[in-house]
């Protein structure tokens, strides 16, 4: 089954069959956002807990392929214990890779200087730039990263 | 209740030959994938060569905007779009075939035109509509539409286990209800309903009978008269016919009594300033250019069909549904729940399953390398996800031009797939 | 007001050559009547056969249902369809031509979108919808439909004798006013409408514009920023693409606010047995499997009016207009009524006509014999009629595939009606 | 010309130029019905006086296209002064002879076994005969017989 390599790393199943920070957090302290990818029925919950301008604790629930399910977990341990300003970076760079970068200028949103993709930048999160080739995964992937955003306006406004 | 469908199907040797069939299909020999095994028909059908030639031909030689045109070529596309009209009305078995065909851009919008139309003139704030937790979105949201704006109550008629409808105590369900929706042919389940029986009860309690016919009509003979629903839908893409056309059949006097729902040229009788007067049905329900070459190519999807036979399309769908399910059991064993009802004859040519640990996503994505086309996703039933307790489903579908060597090729890559993930 | 619109018009010598055009248009070889002198594109185009090519390609190559597929053929699909989008955005000028078009079956629909969509959601009792005298039904009878529900007022703009809105006290008819629709170009009289400032004076009372492009997108270069209205619509049939669709226009933060409008799969983001939830624009408004083939079509039908170039296609049909015109008067001299501006640059390519004594219909069931297509009739403009005081008219519209021999055969023919009923 | 002198007789052409009974009637005690042409904006205004069941006067106003112009006329000349049974009848008879009598039967209505079409039976009314070749040019033809028919149903209620 050759190019499915691409798409289906090892790294991304291992990731699928065992996600990181699964689970919930108890709100409030937290803030809980939904997504909903309406294409496939995908459905996410992330759980943010934020402390002085932190990402301190990060928890996701859903049910989803493997590919919003690894990008979740993935997700989930490149922004944990971050900064806030650095998770949002995370994101943008990460929507890069995903090809979806030149929305930013569309949509009017400040453009920031991208770090370059690779995998001293973004770390683990490079075993999902296969999805690019696969366009209607791409929504898979960022699911969760739209939903994190999400989350972060919420908390920002509560 | 039991299901009275009953459909004469013919002996073995008179039923269809699906790789002759899959000749007059140009798709099958010009898209740029070998293997291309398109198990994906409930969510749109191809195209026979006839359809295409059909409206090639229309535009060739006798394109003009209808009903309005004196000449002769606006004469003739007016016929052939008013034939085309008849033509699917004969095909359902309407009573009124030139009467009561109203056409729409597809299915959704068939079912938006009947609430609007005839669900505000007769819905209140205390009134029920009944649905089946099985609907379609397109018969259940222009419905939550039209509460939004008028208020009334929406119910669901639930599933069993084995994906039937639970009618047990439906007198009692039906207590109340001004409008029962509900479809002919699950798009999910394959679950064929006991329409007829279900428009009795419902009509005992003055209820009318609004059938989906989106999943059904192309594959099994319809008869309007006989199942004695008083609306239904049909769209052209499922049955072989060009995107960009439905259709609405519903009696006279509902037609008559509805509210217009687009408004527009043709639809009118006269417009002042002051407000306007409507046309006589159907054309009151359709305002604007209508799909004039869409109808065309869906009568021709017709002819094709009939040529063929119904009963021999749903014969063969049968045989293949029937192996399919054999196979992904034996093949797959625990690996696979197929939902629906177990036998075969209960359900048309859809198989809707899931496999253990693997989502239906990536079932369709390592399917697709393969060749063999699936759909993945909630098609478009919500509802009945939650129902089912699952986000999602993969769901092969069979037509006419469905070889027993496509179910073997599905089931193989789902073995694949099994092994891919395991 | 004076009209600002200002199209540079190319040299003669790179204006079109319409015998040329006329060969990609199989009709014009194919149907079985000659002469075939077709003046009626302004009720629905022909196709070029490059159009017809791009559908049949995509039904032989391409074709599944969009959007919910994840195998490659449904994503080319969708690709294809996105891309229709996109190039008909670009066309229209958009500027953010992904996000912004609806597809809708007819420009009739786009309208109605509207109204139920936007109008309902910002329109009280005590509001004002304004229209013009010369609007289509399609921008008439929807505000009706809508009044009937909640209730506002529709005022007219009334036009002059030589079919020009009459604009003197336009800041005194705009107060108070919420919407304004207006056509660019009227169907019936050619009049080209001051659009542009018409826009400037309605966002200084804080009205929204909504322009019906049907009869201008077809004929001229369009640029809706620089128009700067808020809502557009067209349609694909009388711009070469096929029947089946048409498209409103809308800027985001308008499609942002509105009302979902036709209810199903597609445009739901979620939907449970208590509610559902929109998806994101554009598609939030498209419910239901869209005109996929037809949405290629039109983007067929696109790039071909790109490569001859609006600048031209306007250039050929006003040096058309200017000659019919001419030899309309000098030949029939007072036995003609020539409606809308005297001056040919002020119109677009359509001339409406009364002949002494004779109607419409017969006018153009005459000219039918000498193969002479042109519409008889109330174009769907009934209070227009009123206002011109006449029960019909009969019409000739030119295109790019016309020809001054074209003229010339409808002159003749006018020329002997005259005779046969003196 | 060839062909439209079927459409076109001599006849059809006098009655458009010279219209009967044209005008008006006090209402009451006549009554009258407006009926539309969607098609074509074509419109016709009928005006019957009717007294024991019999159509004592009958005028004709509107715009209208020579067809429907001339059919209007020369149903006049048919109708006026007969019993109502018999105005019915030539309703029938004129639907028969534009090839729409097979409507009679479908919608429900009574059978009424036609006379022959032939100029004895039919008298001038012949001449609109050409029409049915013309299938769009028949609701011309039509409007003020249907026309006639709702004024009468309405003479009937009131
Ligand atoms: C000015 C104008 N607006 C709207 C329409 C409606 O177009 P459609 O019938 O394709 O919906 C037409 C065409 O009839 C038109 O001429
Ligand atoms: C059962 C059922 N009803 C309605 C529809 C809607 O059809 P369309 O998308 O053509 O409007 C579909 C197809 O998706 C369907 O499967």
């Amino acid at each position: 089954m050759s190019g499915l390599e691409d798409l289906y790393r090892e790294i991304i199943l291992d990731h699928y069959k065992n996600p990181r920070n699964h689970g919930t957090l108890p709100t409030p302290p937290a803030v809980m956002e939904q997504g909903y990818n309406p294409l496939c029925g995908d459905e996410v919950r992330v759980y943010l807990l934020i402390e002085d301008e932190e990402l301190k604790d990060i928890r996701i629930e859903g049910q989803g392929c493997s590919i919003s399910r690894s990008s979740a977990s993935l997700m989930t341990t490149a922004v944990k214990g971050k900064p806030l300003s650095e998770v949002r970076r995370a994101v943008k760079t990460f929507k890069k890779m995903m090809a979806l970068e030149e929305d930013s200028d569309l949509y009017g949103e400040e453009i920031i200087p991208f770090e370059p993709i690779n995998e001293r930048t973004v770390g683990e999160l490079i075993a999902l730039q296969g999805v690019v080739k696969f366009p209607v995964r791409i929504k898979c992937a960022t699911l969760p990263w739209n939903t994190l955003v999400q989350a972060l306006e919420s908390a920002v406004q509560s | 209740m039991a299901n009275e469908l009953v459909v004469e199907l013919p002996d073995n040797d008179k039923v269809l030959d699906a790789q002759t069939v899959k000749q007059d299909f140009p798709i099958f020999k010009e898209v740029g994938q070998d293997p291309f095994v398109y198990l994906d028909s409930a969510a749109s059908a191809q195209r026979p060569s006839k359809v295409l030639e059909a409206m090639d031909s229309y535009y060739h030689t006798t394109h003009a905007n209808v009903h309005r045109g004196v000449y002769r070529v606006a004469e003739q596309a007016t016929n052939l779009y008013e034939e085309a009209r008849s033509h699917l009305g004969r095909f359902l078995g309407a009573p009124k075939p030139e009467l009561e065909i109203v056409f729409t851009k597809n299915a959704t919008e068939a079912f938006n035109l009947f609430a609007h139309g005839y669900g505000r003139k007769i819905l209140g704030p205390n009134d029920v509509v009944l649905l089946t937790k099985m609907e379609h979105h397109a018969n259940i949201v222009p419905w939550m539409i039209l509460r939004e704006q008028i208020g009334f109550e929406i119910r669901f008629i639930d599933i069993d286990a084995e994906g039937q409808l639970v009618l047990d105590n439906i007198e009692q369900q039906l207590k109340g209800v001004k409008i029962l929706g509900v479809t002919m042919a699950s798009n999910v389940l394959g679950t064929l309903n006991p329409i007829k029986q279900l428009t009795e009860y419902a009509h005992q309690e003055g209820a009318i009978v609004i059938a989906d016919g989106a999943q059904y009509s192309p594959h099994l003979p319809t008869n309007l008269q006989v199942l004695g629903v008083d609306a239904y839908c049909i769209t052209g893409h499922k049955m072989l016919g060009p995107t960009g056309i439905g259709a609405l059949w519903a009696r006279t006097s509902i037609l008559e009594e509805m509210y217009p729902f687009l408004g527009g040229g043709e639809m009118i009788r006269n417009v002042t300033t002051e407000g306007f007067t409507t046309n006589d049905i159907p054309h009151k329900f359709e305002a604007g250019t209508p799909p004039i070459a869409e109808a065309v190519g869906l009568s021709a999807a017709l002819t094709y069909l009939e040529e063929i036979g119904l009963e021999n399309i749903r014969a063969h769908e049968l045989s293949l549904t029937s192996y399919a399910m054999e196979q992904l059991h034996e093949r797959l064993g625990s690996e696979i729940k197929i939902f629906g009802p177990e036998n075969p004859s209960a359900r048309s040519g859809v198989i809707s399953f899931e496999l253990k640990d693997v989502h239906p996503h990536d079932v369709s994505q390592i399917l697709d390398q393969e060749g063999v086309c699936v759909r993945a996703g909630h098609h478009c039933a919500k509802p009945l996800m939650t129902s089912l307790n699952v986000p999602a489903t993969a769901r092969a579908s069979f037509y006419l031009y469905n070889t027993e060597s496509d179910v073997d090729s599905l089931v193989s890559a789902l073995v694949k797939t099994v092994e891919f993930f395991r």
